[in-house]
């Protein structure tokens, strides 16, 4: 496990070393503050993702789950005036059901995970544009939303949710707050608990794991409730993070990002594979692609294909990486 | 039989097409629906979701369906020529938003961008009277729209004179740090974020972790303003930066309110969608249109007028909802 | 005999080594035209590394081969396919969305024009699978065959090849009696025109009929070479193990104490219309004979839940129970180890002590949380109760040999102490030292009181180990054995339906 | 296989029946003409992607193999002026190099099929955006470009592409020409030859298949060159069509719809499963989707909603209907 999260880390450092050199001002607090931010917030729906993955599934419908979740908040807070936390409430349980939607569709009625999914990305895409008449919106009330005598309560939500806690002169910003507590939840889940372990059990051989007499079916829909459900945290922060929901385009593409993360995270897709601590590294890298060349000053055309080289390229060196250690340690056996 | 939802089944029925999905459209819906009611029509609004594809086939049906009249904002007027000439063929056609000057259509209704960007540049120069550093954000540039109104506000901020809407001369896309003799300011870069809302506010804390001495923040999609405004509220900035922007997104409108925006260009999209079936019913009737160009008038939004403006366009935003 | 034939393939001093093992250190092997070599070692002793580097399959670290005077070194299945050498595999290796007639010339398709000649291979095929014994339509898809039928096609298969060297990797393992009579003839058939064969088997009864010269690896070396006359059980052994190993069928006959399991016309899905009825007791060793396909794995897996039964009464400790999945046949005291380890009783991927945990992970549990100290205790007391070669509790079990990982399987379900342990061909594949030991453990379970129902193939197995036999034939019981009435005859008349049941 | 196509054949032609009782212009000419073309385009597309998936690969870079090759084709023809055949040779040799190196990355450097894809999908779009200048572009050159001097030969190119031959009163768009040939070639190819046995038997058992003295990371390359060529036909056929390339825009999602297409169509993700005629019936199925919803007047912003779970119950159907065939099968066997 150690080795998968050694080729990123150097990865992470490299980039990170390089781009403090061509503008030392990428070092700045607040460039920092806003560095940790956005990778916090990517880094939790990547977390969720690892989780489908380490069972060997794929979930595509993450962006379409942010995009609709960060909808119904709004809608509830700001459109129906409902009470701060059961909006909260709400749209978590949205994306728990989605989950379970997705697990009971591919445990239950055999459907693969990439068509299950697949399809959610276009109906949860198309429910939220229905919602809101495709009309953008945003958590916040304003003066004539049923939702402005819930303001101050609100407002105190989007404190934290997406807020900033000053420690000494360095402000945290919350969602780097819910990533600690998300990813050691998740690491102590999955290396610590008899679930976590059924997870990479199932990964690795399905059969073999049921006939050890173990629900399977219930692991998997309960990898694809957590899924939705970090989506689900990442559409909130989203929402509350942008203060703005567009219903055809918020969180597009997001799931193509979280998967790209679990897998330079050290996630296999074959299933099996995967560390908490690598998703957030590797989550941090793509944030910090994109940071980099905002600083460094390259052409935004070219911010894709710098991305999808880095991936490869991690990817393949990570492989490297393994081949050397095992070959290493054959040597020292015989 | 096809058509729109009220079934006046022997008035003309006209399609709106839109160049995409977006808040924007639905106000111009708005207008369509009034129109509709006022001149006792049927109309159908669609919006494309991936393009120029979905655009040709859309209309296709449109002809499939026997439409008496489309109204479109073509996503690349000069290569979908051909195609909108043989909409014209079959139907009536006029273009709105976006021209298509070589092909058939027989009247374009639109906003001079290239006017508005220079209106918004009168707005930046207002904003920030002592000059000084300028960045402008973007969905994408490859609209002929974003950068006509690029262009519009870098002219005006240079000082540099007036240019024709059809023959505008852009500067490069990647162009950084763009400044002239006797100007108090400099452009220092334009960011694009394909339409990524995340992107457009990341881009804009990175501009201010980059370009200390950053005055004004240009958004030219509805919603790069409120991406900017949060960007700057949060990095405790507000009144350093100014914002200036584009359309009329509500959280852009709060904060001219507020005082932390400076002001705006809106297009007043409801009249593209009102005028379009205006246009499209007069012309079935037989009248043609005077002249090639409708021009839309747009309007300055600042402190002064924002007020009524946002009450307007609250109505149409109601109004403009799909059943 | 006696005249000089030139060795067609001659090995030597080659050497392998995989992620943390050494397979083969040097071992050496030759092989003279029209002979039958048997090569015998114990599990892991790096039999099937060797052929598949013979196969072009693996390429050696180190080492000569030597083809007909010639150095050659492979760099795929072509190369050697072109000097000749076929090999059937250990494991299966068909594709399964292919049909028969496809698989037997995968690679090697009749063409005419460019394209397949459809008719030409399928009429070829028909003959090749017929020489196995297998008459099914070649149209029949390969994964809808059973084991034992996939193993036939995977040897007429490699009839089809024309190969002078055909290799065999345990060709009987997954085959009935009548089935590898059929092998056989095939095989000195094929030593009569001159083929040469190196037949692998944990069989010794096989060797001794078979072989006219035996190579014994143990531990990745040679052990030692076998000419004709010396063939016999106990010289093998001793090659193998390196000591004598007496006694092998170390039986005593139990008390039975009262019925643990009671089937009354149970129905499994896939014979619905054959309800079965028959019973074990506490501390009983009870068999299930019969041949290839004859539904034994199916009526196992129903008993464990992972096909649910529809219909019939299933009762443990006399109580009805409903079992519609394997957790709730484990929760009342059932185990099973199954016929196929790395597919169902093994995560290949996992070491030792998550495999050995797996079933006992949730009991030792508290709210989920994982007991380290009790999933310690519990790999401990498996590896240790079962004699199982491990480097230490972490090591992968993909990488350990076949007796090893059906040893973690049997050792898994020990911790669960069950009341009903069933085990599915429990020794197939499995060495000769291996094979004693599990036959000692079920030896010593029953001894402790637990029923013991298994299924297997083997003639001598069943003979040797059961207190009663159940005989199946086409997916119902043909017939119940006694220990007194248990014999080669009468099981075979009950398995091939010759004899109705009595 | 027959079941396969029998569900998806029902799927398309009750959806068709329902559209013509509701609106019968959706039978006219002209639109029938549109849906052949439309579905054609996509379903050259889909069978490319059939291929990859029959090998139990996946190929997400599709759409922007498409955006790619229409950007490149109309540098050529457009500014370049070059002769119009060898730019359709350069557009189509670059999607086969393209293929090529996903497939020895695949192959040789052992990275899974879904990660070399999704950088595939990053860098080609970003080197379409940064060719152009992120710039609209289209095959037909102006009087102002290079390319005006071969405008007879690039308008009797846009005849061959996408123009249409008059069948009696019946204009056959041209496309439609293009995907009988080369469905007709899939088919023979797959069924007919051994190549086709191979990429089957790959699918179904890669290691037999190795074992059977197939050179299988050969036939793997083979999968991936054949379907970044038909992403390239597309690409072209596309280019033609439109006259116009969004650099940023054109095939986005393409690969989606493709892998819908092909799933619907009876390939299974995991390998070994497919046929040409339930590909093509899927892709038509998709486009009628499409057109349907525009011929009922049912409201854009559903368009998603639907599809998505069309293709859901579309699956799911035919889940069924195999398992109602394999239960009488087996009743009548026993
Ligand atoms: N691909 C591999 N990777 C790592 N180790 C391997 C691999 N293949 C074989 N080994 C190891 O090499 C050794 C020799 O294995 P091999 O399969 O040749 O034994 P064998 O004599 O055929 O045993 P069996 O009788 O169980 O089939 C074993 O320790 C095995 O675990
Ligand atoms: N998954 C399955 N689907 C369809 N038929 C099956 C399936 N599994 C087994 N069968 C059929 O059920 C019958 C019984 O097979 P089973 O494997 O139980 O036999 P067996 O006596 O255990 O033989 P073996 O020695 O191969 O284990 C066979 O005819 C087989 O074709
Ligand atoms: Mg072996
Ligand atoms: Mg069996």
């Amino acid at each position: 496990m150690k080795k998968n999260i050694l080729g990123i880390f150097i990865l992470l450092v490299a980039i990170f070393v390089i781009t403090a050199i061509i503008n030392p001002k990428f070092l700045n607090a607040y460039n920092m503050q806003n560095l940790i931010k956005w990778s916090s917030l990517y880094a939790v729906m990547s977390l969720g993702v690892a989780f489908v993955i380490i069972t060997g599934g794929i979930d595509l419908s993450i962006g379409s789950v942010v995009g609709l979740v960060a909808v119904v908040l709004s809608i509830c807070l700001k459109l129906e005036g409902m009470d701060p936390w059961s909006a909260i409430g709400i749209a978590l349980i949205l994306s728990l059901l989605i989950g379970l939607l997705h697990g009971i569709l591919i445990t239950k009625a055999k459907v693969q995970p990439f068509v299950v999914t697949l399809c959610g990305l276009l109906v949860y895409r198309s429910m939220g544009r229905w919602f809101t008449d495709n009309q953008s919106i945003g958590p916040m009330p304003m003066e004539e939303d049923a939702g402005y005598k819930n303001l101050e309560q609100i407002q105190h939500l989007d404190f934290v949710f997406s807020g900033k806690i000053a420690i000494g002169s360095f402000n945290l910003p919350t969602p780097a707050i819910f990533l600690l507590v998300l990813s050691i939840a998740a690491a102590i889940f999955l290396r610590r608990t008899i679930w976590g372990r059924y997870l990479f059990a199932l990964g690795s051989n399905e059969d073999g794991t049921r006939y050890s007499g173990i629900n399977t079916d219930r692991m998997k829909i309960l990898a694809y409730v957590l899924c939705s459900f970090f989506a689900g945290m990442a559409g909130i922060l989203f929402a509350f993070e942008l203060d703005s929901v567009q219903p055809a385009q918020t969180g597009e593409f997001y799931e193509l990002y979280a998967i790209a993360a679990a897998v330079l995270g050290g996630c296999s897709l074959r299933g099996g594979e995967g560390s908490v601590l690598g998703v957030v590294i590797a989550a941090a890298v793509i944030r910090l692609i994109y940071n980099s060349i905002n600083m460094v000053g390259i052409s935004t055309h070219l911010e894709f294909g710098i991305l999808g080289l880095v991936i490869l390229l991690g990817v393949i060196g990570d492989e490297l990486i393994k081949k050397t250690v095992n070959r290493k340690q054959a040597v020292q056996t015989s | 039989e096809g058509g729109g939802s009220s079934s006046k089944s022997d008035a003309p029925t006209f399609a709106y097409v839109t160049n995409g999905i977006d808040p924007f459209w639905d106000l111009c819906a708005a207008g369509v629906r009034i129109a509709e009611k006022e001149f006792g029509v049927n109309c159908e609004v669609l919006m494309p979701p991936k393009g120029v594809v979905d655009q040709k086939r859309m209309m296709e049906a449109m002809i499939a369906k026997g439409i008496d009249g489309v109204a479109v904002s073509p996503i690349d007027a000069d290569n979908q020529t051909p195609f909108l000439n043989e909409v014209g063929r079959n139907t009536i056609l006029i273009t709105q938003d976006a021209d298509a000057p070589k092909s058939d259509r027989l009247v374009y209704i639109g906003t001079n961008n290239y006017k508005a960007g220079r209106a918004l540049g009168k707005l930046v120069k207002s904003a920030i009277p002592e000059g000084g550093e300028v960045m402008i954000f973007v969905g994408r540039l490859e609209q002929l729209n974003a950068r006509q109104r690029r262009q519009g506000v870098i002219d005006e901020l240079l000082g540099r004179s007036m240019q024709d809407l059809d023959k505008v001369k852009f500067d490069s896309v990647d162009s950084v740090n763009l400044t002239s003799e006797g100007s108090k300011y400099v452009i220092v870069d334009t960011r694009t974020d394909n339409f990524d809302k995340a992107k457009a506010k990341s881009n804009a804390e990175d501009s201010m972790t980059k370009y200390k001495n950053l005055k004004c923040m240009v958004g030219l999609f509805a919603y790069n303003p409120p991406a900017c405004i949060d960007a700057i509220k949060e990095a405790n900035k507000l009144g350093a930066i100014k914002v200036c922007g584009f359309d009329e997104q509500d959280a852009l409108l709060q904060a001219i309110v507020e005082g932390h925006a400076h002001g705006t260009i809106s297009q007043q999209p409801w009249e593209y969608g009102y005028e379009s079936i205006k246009m499209l019913k007069s012309i079935y009737e037989g009248k043609q249109p005077e002249n090639k160009y409708f021009e839309l008038p747009f309007l300055v939004v600042d402190q002064s007028n924002v007020e009524s403006f946002w009450a307007k366009k609250k109505e149409m935003a109601e109004l403009g909802k799909q059943d | 005999m006696g005249e000089i034939v030139p060795p067609l393939i001659e090995v030597s001093g080659l050497t392998k080594s995989f992620p943390g093992v050494l397979a083969l250190r040097g071992v050496s092997l030759h092989l003279k035209r029209g002979e039958v070599l048997a090569l015998i070692g114990e599990n892991g002793a790096g039999k099937s590394t060797l052929m598949k580097i013979l196969a072009g399959i693996q390429s050696a670290d180190a080492g000569d081969f030597i083809i007909d005077g010639e150095q050659v070194s492979f760099r795929n299945v072509n190369d050697a396919m072109l000097k000749g050498i076929a090999l059937i595999h250990q494991e299966l290796n068909l594709c399964g969305n292919l049909d028969l007639a496809s698989n037997v010339f995968l690679g090697r398709e009749p063409t005419k024009g460019g394209f397949v000649n459809e008719s030409l291979m399928r009429h070829q095929a028909q003959q090749f699978l017929s020489q196995v014994g297998l008459d099914m339509p070649v149209n029949t898809l390969a994964g809808s065959l059973p084991i034992g039928k996939q193993q036939l096609v995977e040897i007429a298969k490699a009839l089809s090849c024309n190969a002078r060297v055909l290799i065999m990797d345990e060709p009987t393992s997954s085959l009935s009696q009548k089935e590898t009579d059929t092998l056989f003839k095939v095989v000195k058939n094929l030593r009569a025109h001159g083929i040469s064969i190196i037949y692998i088997s944990h069989r010794l009864g096989e060797v001794i009929e078979l072989a006219d010269r035996v190579t014994v690896f143990r531990d990745g070396e040679n052990a030692g070479d076998l000419g004709r006359d010396e063939i016999n059980h106990e010289n093998m052994v001793r090659l193998m193990v390196g000591r004598d190993l007496s006694e092998f069928y170390d039986r005593k006959i139990h008390q039975p104490g009262k019925k643990v399991l009671s089937l009354t016309k149970f129905r499994c899905p896939s014979f619905p219309d054959h309800p079965i009825s028959l019973s074990v007791r506490a501390g009983e060793i009870v068999g299930i004979a019969g041949l290839v396909g004859a539904g034994r794995t199916e009526l196992l897996q129903t008993i464990f839940g992972v096909t649910p039964a529809i219909g019939g009464v299933m009762e443990i400790d006399g109580k009805k129970k409903e079992i519609s999945d394997p957790r709730t046949a484990i929760s009342s005291g059932i185990a099973l180890v199954p016929e196929d380890r790395k597919q169902h009783g093994l995560v290949l991927p996992m070491s030792v002590r998550e495999n050995s945990s797996l079933p006992s992970l949730k009991r030792d549990s508290s709210r989920g949380w994982i007991n380290e100290s009790a999933e310690e205790q519990v790999t401990e007391e498996a590896v240790s109760a079962l004699k199982i070669k491990t480097p230490n509790f972490e090591q992968v079990t993909r990488f350990l040999s076949g007796g090893n990982q059906q040893k973690i399987v049997l050792g898994k379900w020990l911790a669960m102490s069950p009341k009903l342990l069933m085990l599915d061909e429990p020794t197939r594949g499995i060495d000769i030292g291996a094979k004693r030991e599990i036959y000692k453990l079920m030896e010593k379970l029953a001894g402790e009181g637990m029923a013991i129902l298994f299924v297997s193939s083997e003639m001598e197995e069943v003979l040797g180990m059961a207190d009663r036999a159940y005989v199946m034939h086409e997916g119902k019981i043909s017939g119940e054995l006694g220990h007194n009435q248990l014999s080669e005859k009468a099981i075979m008349n009950l398995a091939t339906g010759i004899l109705a049941a009595a």
